[in-house]
């Protein structure tokens, strides 16, 4: 980094002095380039009313290059989360809803409108003017069923999507059958809309081109169809970023996700300003090199190869010891950041479980998963697979959430054998085989299936020790470690009796849709929801509760004390149900930044679970030191 | 001979097709379909699944079809227009994805084989001349040893020695200012920096093989009359062997060259894994793990393709190197 | 050294060190090999005949010591101790195919599957008579001719497995000439053919000999073999001589025992019809525990207490006649006993 | 010339041989492969070597200290323990350890595990259990808690603890009971399959060869782990892990018999022809009979030996499979699982003593590739 550090300095002083009048200024590489012609002055690529953004530290210098690791088009979400430009964004402390594109916001009386006044004279990466035509020309592509199969959830109330209406070129409403004041939240804290060129990208679509011109021009590229084309183009399945298409972002990619490198350049349109007026972002470069094993990442981290990166790392609390350990070697800081996996270790009971109907009965037992839940050392836990760090409870939400309710969270999740044991005792479990394992009414020796999947290392690990802790209370646990798409395929099928939970679960914040819950937990529910009550079986009151709250209640509103009420009754209905057992979460992510690279926020740990991390630290005024 | 060699050419095909049929069929056979694990992903990165997308990716993807359906467009697009089918999790056509990483596993393999051979050769000459001799004891445990050290084990090792102790950037075959630039010789030269612990890793597990089969040719041919009578004209050891037993130890050694392709091709894949190497392996293994089946599937017919040519290859040098063959 | 001899072997020993024990391949020979003149070493299988040959030239394995004197008389006129060479150091490997040339008994395989004729024979010419492979390839042709090939030009260029057993064994005779060695070895030159290639060959090798005025040693497990080329004959048992002597006499009057029974199983034109060949009962004993007595003692007809004790010491008969047996111990008329 | 040290009996003058000769002669086959392979001194050690570790597998509950998921609750990552007959205070005949301080460093959120030199705990010997996980049935049969050894104060790890604090020595001594036996039933396996397909086809030839030849063409010139991988789907998930230790044998002898197969066939093809498996045909000898009687027994020397030489291959093919997470899984116990959890940075930078099942199988299949050459040059008694 050495070489680019002082470059920028001294060429920004001489620019300062040379254009002492101009109230803003740009980065040296861009000023060269205004100096030859290639580009306008900064002041007309910048809209009217550029976005000030207060430093965090310091205001920054210019140049640079950060490097993070990322593991291909599959991992495009995370290059999306580094640089997305939503409509509005939470703050880093993830507590305030702010402006981004959208300098101001109006949410309807009846909470079914939302209006969005967009910044004047905002421009793509290659000039042109963003507008209400490109939302519009978004939204025209989600109704595509060719390019996007079905129109994204959030934007769909009871099965009808909403309206978008322009109102004029910087005005923009979104109208919904039902009150969805909530959306807003939904947008700032990670929604995954990003708006499309339209000058760009309607000579792709067969709206705006002959069809039969389209899908000579894809078969010339090797593509069959034109809408393969235009996916290609529009980087449908790269979280709509491709090379050659403008975008909004602080850096525009010039390679593909599938190049050895990702490497995205500074954005000389980006829209937003420090409080010196210097024109954002600080760095030039973003560098994502392509990393196919976690390990390497690891390695290439403690080596000092990266110089910020969360993701994929970001819940490896077992390695803290290491990455403490060559801090440094690898010359990098450890920021705790919003997310972590407050679910953490959590055994989900398949409430609609069909193939044993001995089992099915027990495991829908509060008393005997509460058995199961006393007997679990979460202590141990803790401290072999979380090096300390985690937070003993059930992990329903979020400890700092308004409506995390603590009693619930922690209920049953001492450390009590004997109180176990009694409990099966009294449940009339008390024969056992010369083992020392329980027999199940029906004589067998009660036995257990936990799936989890290779991909999560914890699961295996965990369920030895569950394995250990059940059998001490005559319980034999199978621990059935499969492949990811497979245990993902058994869920489908309902074929699980017992199963790890991912990270991010058991409960998703309000923001998301429910359904992924159900899914789990009872796929027969899930599919009698989705079906409108055709298919599978009918849930219980509790979780069509639960599924009002998430789809109709939750959405429509986005009054922070409502919101936690209907976060506390979730909780409360869950762990009165029992559904799942945690053991022990970790509220926050790890992050690990390049001690030099500033203005990154430190140990922000908000209530949000799963933030765009980290797009919501603003790299865009990181910078070298 | 030009005969020979399309005779061999012909015979290929219904064993290609052969193993078109079970590469399909393998990578089908687990449960569950490529949308299980897009779904697993999108649940694990903490995105919505939308159940009524996920049927609709179904239809595009044609996996709602019977397999015989899919397999039979598959191999159509394939001899027809050279198309293998399109990747679901990179969303490319099979064909932008795949000849570049088969070009850099073919490179780390071929250099491992090379490396082996480097090793291999003198040290099996030695031994097989100095039987016995606590340097062919020092030499044959030393091959062995590579042998019996399990492939990620020793890439993990040598990757992590290489970066604490001698400060090597980690991960991949090129270092940063190289990974995009086109072909060079300073690409080149970087690259063999870089290609050395696959080489290393790849090529120590062969090379005990090797060692071992050419020492046991080489004892054998040793022994035979023809050397003795090589030796009564008065021609000195070193030029005896590497002009007699060496040139006839190669015969059955170069007979099974072609088999240690794929195998050199599976050891690089989890070493390339783990190493993180921009190669077919790990491209494979991911496919074949997340049933990206026409992306598996076009890397195992290639591989087997790949196979077969060397064994081809290997077929047509025995006949160089063994008259006898060649004028039967 | 007698000056007439070219070769005297004196008290050869050759033990094999493996580890089930030592092998005593050859135990003491003695033998010489005169100028111009051709000896012949007759014994069945594992006798140590080819042993003993094979230490004329130093191509024993490294695992076999040798003590005792092969003294050679080099074209200078220097006598020297092959004994005493280093096996693979450079006086040894000049001797071998400039003075001391050797064919071998299998032609199939003592030829490189894998070079063409001219390769191999022309090979030592180009390495050590200067030749240029031109040169080398002419000469070769020309032993080819030699040894009776036919169109040789174009067989020259051919591999071993193109030819037939004969030809293959004339190839190997051409390739033992081609640097006008003094002494050629013979080691079962025709065993591995059909019987009426051998006698082609054999007088071919004869032929060869009388020509080029070559000290041959012609070593063969059939008497019959050696009756009409070699001059003197030496009988060896079990790593020792029993009986040397000029042919004829050991034809006519075979002394030892051992040398009986040899020439009697040799099948006669002129025996009777449904006469049994005769054959020597029991084999050759173990090679690993050399009896402190007579080797032939546990086969032998005649035997006695002190065979069984005592190495019988050489008795001679005649001027060149000499056998190793009891039973002609002290004994001038030994024939007559013999006999009996 | 290697024939003239062992002399042969003279077959062209001497036909008769006395019964008590005819016996070492047909004798000498078992015994010069014997003769030959004892002067392979590295063989003859190698030998010893798996003799042991199949006597430490067999007796593998006993030897290890605890059982394989206990765990010292707590003391993760200790790091190997030095046995000791010797500190400060002087010399003591009985070995001993000294306990170990532990502190948390908060800073590095790191275990620091220091030795109390001022104290020693003696090791006994034939120590009771230190609990219910420690117990065992030796041979499946016999119930006990006696241990070779173990210590009265705390916990003995001679090399160390894992990230669950389970002790890695016993884990080893219980992971290559499942390792080691995989190689022989893997190996086991192949070998039925490669002589009964390997002989048919060498047997009877034509159709029959050529198909077999092409299977196992096809076979192998698919690459490896894509096999695996398929096949090891194959195998339900649900079923116990006895069971898919058994399916991860058949697959990897399912792979593996190919090569012998064809060895088979080879030596099948080439003695068919031999006269006294001509004359047991003319003397009205059934098929399999003259297969099972006459074929097998004649080239099995060469067939042992190739097989121990394949010993090695199965157990490294499945650490790769352990280590693909295709293979056997935790909470089985094997060597290939041990690694499969040891695979990462943390491990080699913090903990490398979860690295030693490592060495156990690198001393494995080295000792089995010197038997195994060992074997197959006293396979061929007179060879060189």
């Amino acid at each position: 980094m050495r070489s680019y550090r002082f470059l920028p300095v001294v060429l920004l002083l001489v620019l300062v002095i040379s254009a002492t009048a101009a109230a803003y200024q740009e980065a040296p590489t861009l000023a060269a380039k205004v100096a030859k012609g290639e580009l306008p002055p900064v002041e007309e690529r910048l809209p009217e009313n550029p976005l000030v953004i207060e430093p965090i530290e310091e205001v920054g210098t210019y140049g640079g290059l950060i490097r993070m690791a990322h593991r291909g088009p599959s991992d495009a979400t995370g290059y999306y989360r580094t640089v997305r430009e939503p409509l509005v964004n939470y703050n880093p402390s993830l507590t305030q809803i702010q402006p981004n594109l959208a300098e101001r916001w109006e949410v309807s009386e009846d909470g079914t409108t939302i209006t969005y006044y967009l910044r004047k004279g905002l421009k793509w990466s290659d000039g042109h003017p963003f507008t209400t035509e490109d939302v519009l020309f978004w939204w025209e592509v989600q109704n595509t069923p060719e390019i996007v199969p079905t129109i994204p959830g959030a934007f769909v109330r009871d099965g009808v999507p909403c309206e978008v209406i322009a109102i004029d070129e910087y005005t923009v409403a979104f109208k919904f059958p039902v009150p969805a004041a909530a959306h807003i939240n939904w947008i700032a804290a990670g929604g995954a809309e990003t708006f499309l060129p339209k000058h760009y990208l309607s000579q792709f679509h067969k709206n705006y081109v002959d069809e039969e011109t389209l899908n000579q021009m894809a078969k010339a590229e090797g593509f069959n169809t034109w809408y393969e084309l235009f996916m290609e183009k529009a980087g449908a399945n790269t979280q709509w970023r491709a090379v050659g298409m403008p975008v909004m972002d602080a850096w525009v990619i010039t390679t593909n996700f599938d190049d050895p490198i990702l490497i995205s350049e500074r954005n000389p349109y980006y829209f937003k300003v420090d409080t010196a007026g210097n024109q954002l972002p600080y760095v030039d470069t973003l560098h994502r090199i392509l990393v196919e094993d976690i390990e390497v990442m690891k390695l290439q981290l403690i080596n000092g190869q990266l110089d910020y990166i969360t993701r994929h790392l970001w819940t490896t609390y077992g390695d803290l010891p290491m990455y403490m350990a060559y801090q440094q070697q690898g010359d990098y800081r450890i920021i705790r950041t919003n997310g972590g996996t407050p679910g953490g270790i959590n055994i989900m009971f398949n409430a609609t479980y069909k193939a044993d109907p001995v089992i099915a009965e027990l495991i829908n037992n509060i008393e005997f998963k509460k058995a199961l839940s006393y007997a679990i050392d979460r202590e141990e836990i803790n401290n072999v697979r979380f090096s300390g760090l985690g937070n003993i409870g059930h992990g329903h939400f979020h400890p700092q959430h308004p409506g995390y309710v603590e009693e619930v969270d922690k209920a049953y999740t001492e450390y009590n054998p004997e109180l176990a044991n009694k409990i099966l005792d009294d449940l009339g479990l008390t024969a056992r085989d010369s083992e020392g394992y329980r027999l199940r009414p029906d004589g067998q020796r009660l036995t257990l299936i936990i799936d989890g999947s290779t991909h999560h290392l914890h699961h295996a690990a965990a369920g030895e020790l569950i394995q250990s802790y059940w059998k001490d209370i005559g319980i034999r646990l199978v621990v059935n470690i499969i492949d990811r798409g497979l245990w993902e395929a058994k869920r489908e099928a309902n074929e699980h009796m017992l199963t790890f939970a991912d990270l991010a679960d058991p409960l998703i914040p309000l923001e998301q849709s429910g359904h992924q819950i159900t899914y789990v937990i009872a796929p027969l529910w899930e599919q009698w929801f989705q079906s409108n009550g055709a298919q599978g079986e009918e849930p219980p009151e509790d979780a069509k509760r639960i599924m009002e709250i998430y789809t109709v209640l939750a959405p429509a509103t986005a009054d922070d004390d409502v919101r936690a009420a209907y976060v506390r009754e979730i909780a409360e209905i869950w762990g009165r149900n029992l559904w799942t057992i945690g053991t022990v979460g970790v509220p926050f992510n790890l992050s690990f930044a390049k001690n030099n690279l500033r203005n990154i926020p430190g140990d922000y740990v908000g209530a949000h679970s799963h933030p765009a991390n980290p797009a919501i630290y603003q790299p865009y005024q990181w910078f070298w030191k | 001979m030009l005969r020979y060699i399309v005779k061999r050419i012909v015979q290929m095909i219904p064993i290609l097709f052969m193993i078109s049929i079970i590469s399909f069929i393998i990578i089908q056979l687990p449960p569950g379909s490529y949308l299980n694990t897009l779904i697993a992903q999108m649940r694990a990165t903490g995105d919505e699944v939308d159940m009524e997308m996920i049927e609709a990716l179904r239809i595009r993807y044609s996996l709602d079809k019977p397999m015989h359906i899919q397999y039979f467009n598959w191999m159509k697009g394939i001899i027809t227009r050279g198309d293998f089918g399109f990747s679901f999790e990179w969303n490319r056509p099979v064909s932008h994805l795949i000849w570049e990483r088969l070009g850099l596993s073919v490179a780390v393999s071929v250099s491992a084989m090379l490396f082996s051979w480097i090793i291999a050769f003198p040290i099996a000459i030695y031994s097989a001349v100095r039987k016995h001799t606590l340097g062919d004891y020092f030499f044959t445990f030393v091959g062995f040893l590579g042998l019996s050290t399990p492939n990620f084990m020793l890439a993990l090792i040598l990757m992590f020695i290489s970066s604490k102790y001698f400060g090597f950037t980690v991960g991949g075959l090129f270092s940063p200012e190289y990974m995009m630039a086109p072909w060079s010789w300073a690409r080149f030269v970087d690259m063999l920096t870089h290609i050395w612990i696959p080489m290393i890793v790849v090529g120590t597990a062969g090379t005990a093989g090797l060692i071992r089969v050419l020492r046991n040719n080489l004892l054998d041919e040793l022994g035979k009359p023809y050397v003795v009578a090589a030796r009564s004209k008065g021609i000195s050891t070193v030029r005896l062997v590497f002009k007699y037993p060496v040139r006839l130890a190669l015969i059955p050694f170069i007979s099974t060259v072609g088999w240690q392709l794929p195998n050199m091709v599976s050891g690089e894949a989890v070493t390339a894994t783990v190493l993180s190497l921009p190669t077919a392996g790990p491209l494979m293994l991911a496919a074949l793990r997340s049933q990206d089946m026409y992306l598996a599937g076009s890397f195992l017919l290639l591989l087997a393709l790949l196979t077969m040519i060397g064994t081809l290859i290997s077929d047509l040098l025995l006949v160089l190197v063994d008259p006898r063959i060649r004028y039967e | 050294m007698n000056p007439k001899n070219i070769l005297e072997v004196r008290d050869l020993v050759v033990k094999f060190k493996l580890s089930e024990g030592i092998v005593h391949a050859v135990n003491g020979v003695s033998y010489d090999v005169p100028e111009g003149k051709s000896i012949g070493i007759v014994g069945e299988s594992g006798c140590g005949k080819t042993v003993s040959s094979y230490a004329l030239n130093r191509l024993l394995p490294p695992y076999a010591t040798l003590s005792g004197q092969i003294l050679f008389r080099q074209q200078d006129g220097n006598i020297i101790d092959i004994a005493k060479l280093k096996p693979e150091g450079r006086e040894i490997r000049a001797i071998r195919g400039r003075d001391i040339a050797m064919i071998f008994q299998e032609p199939m395989t003592s030829l490189s599957p894998v070079h063409t004729i001219c390769n191999q024979i022309s090979e030592a010419l180009i390495l050590f008579q200067g030749m240029t492979k031109k040169q080398a390839r002419n000469r070769t042709i020309e032993l080819l001719k030699l040894v009776g090939i036919p169109q040789a030009e174009r067989r020259v260029d051919e591999y071993p497995f193109q030819f037939s057993g004969g030809m293959r064994q004339r190839a190997m005779i051409a390739m033992a000439l081609a640097r006008n060695p003094r002494v050629l070895i013979a080691d079962e030159p025709t065993t591995a053919l059909d019987v009426t290639l051998q006698a082609q060959v054999l007088s071919l090798i004869q032929d060869l000999q009388n020509r080029f005025n070559l000290s041959m040693i012609l070593i063969t497990h059939a008497l019959g073999v050696v009756a009409h080329m070699v001059e003197t004959v030496n009988i060896m048992y079990l790593g020792r001589i029993v009986e040397t002597g000029p042919t004829m006499e050991i034809f006519e009057e075979p002394l030892h025992p051992y040398t009986q029974g040899l020439l009697q199983s040799i099948p006669k034109l002129t025996g009777r019809l449904g006469e049994r060949v005769s054959s020597i009962p029991g084999s050759v004993p173990s090679a690993y525990d050399i009896p402190k007595g007579c080797p032939f003692e546990a086969r032998c007809k005649h035997r006695m207490e002190i065979c069984r004790e005592e190495m019988p010491k050489p008795v001679t008969v005649g001027s060149e006649h000499t056998v190793y047996c009891h039973l002609y111990t002290g004994r001038e008329a030994a024939r007559d006993a013999a006999n009996a | 010339m290697a024939r003239k040290k062992i002399p042969a009996p003279a077959a062209d003058t001497a036909e008769a041989l006395s019964t008590t000769e005819e016996k070492i002669f047909y004798a000498s086959q078992w015994r010069l492969m014997w003769w030959k392979f004892r002067k392979h001194k590295v063989a003859v050690i190698a030998g010893f070597v798996i003799a042991l570790m199949y006597l430490g597998a067999i007796f593998a509950p006993f030897i290890a200290p605890y059982g394989p998921t206990h765990r010292d609750r707590g003391n993760i990552y200790v790091p190997p323990q030095k046995i000791r007959f010797w500190d400060e205070n002087g010399f003591s005949l009985r070995p001993f350890i000294h306990p170990l301080k532990v502190t948390t460093d908060w800073e590095t959120f790191q275990k620091v595990y220091t030795e109390d030199t001022s104290r020693r705990i003696y090791i006994r010997f034939f120590v009771r259990g230190k609990s219910n996980d420690d117990q065992y049935k030796l041979f499946g049969l016999f119930k006990s808690n006696i241990h070779l050894f173990g210590v009265d104060e705390g916990y003995i790890h001679l090399f160390g603890t894992d990230d669950l604090g389970r002790d890695v020595f016993s884990r080893v001594m219980y992971g290559g009971q499942i390792s080691m036996s995989i190689g022989l039933a893997g190996v086991f396996l192949s070998l039925i399959l490669g002589l009964i397909l390997g002989g048919i086809s060498g047997y009877y030839g034509g159709v029959v060869d050529n198909i077999i030849q092409r299977l196992i063409e096809v076979i192998r010139s698919f690459p490896q782990i894509p096999l695996w991988m398929a096949l090891s789907a194959a195998i339900p998930p649900d079923i116990s892990p006895k069971l898919v230790y058994f399916g991860i044998t058949i697959i990897l002898s399912f792979i593996g018999w190919t090569a012998l197969g064809r060895q088979i066939r080879s030596k099948v093809l080439a003695l068919k022809n031999e006269d006294f498996i001509v004359a047991a045909r003319l003397a009205g000898t059934s098929e399999p009979k003259i297969i099972l009687t006459h074929l097998i027994p004649s080239f099995m020397s060469h067939v042992i030996a190739s097989l121990t030489l394949s010993i090695p291959s199965m157990i490294l093919a499945e650490t790769s499979l352990s280590f693909l997470g295709i293979g056997l899984r935790a909470p089985v116990v094997s060597w290939g699982v041990m690694l499969q959890q040891a695979q990462n940075v943390h491990t080699i930078s913090m903990a490398p003593w979860l690295l030693i099942p490592g060495v156990f199988v690198i001393i494995y299949v080295l000792a089995f590739n010197f038997l195994g050459d060992g074997l197959r040059d006293a396979a061929d008694p007179y060879g060189n």
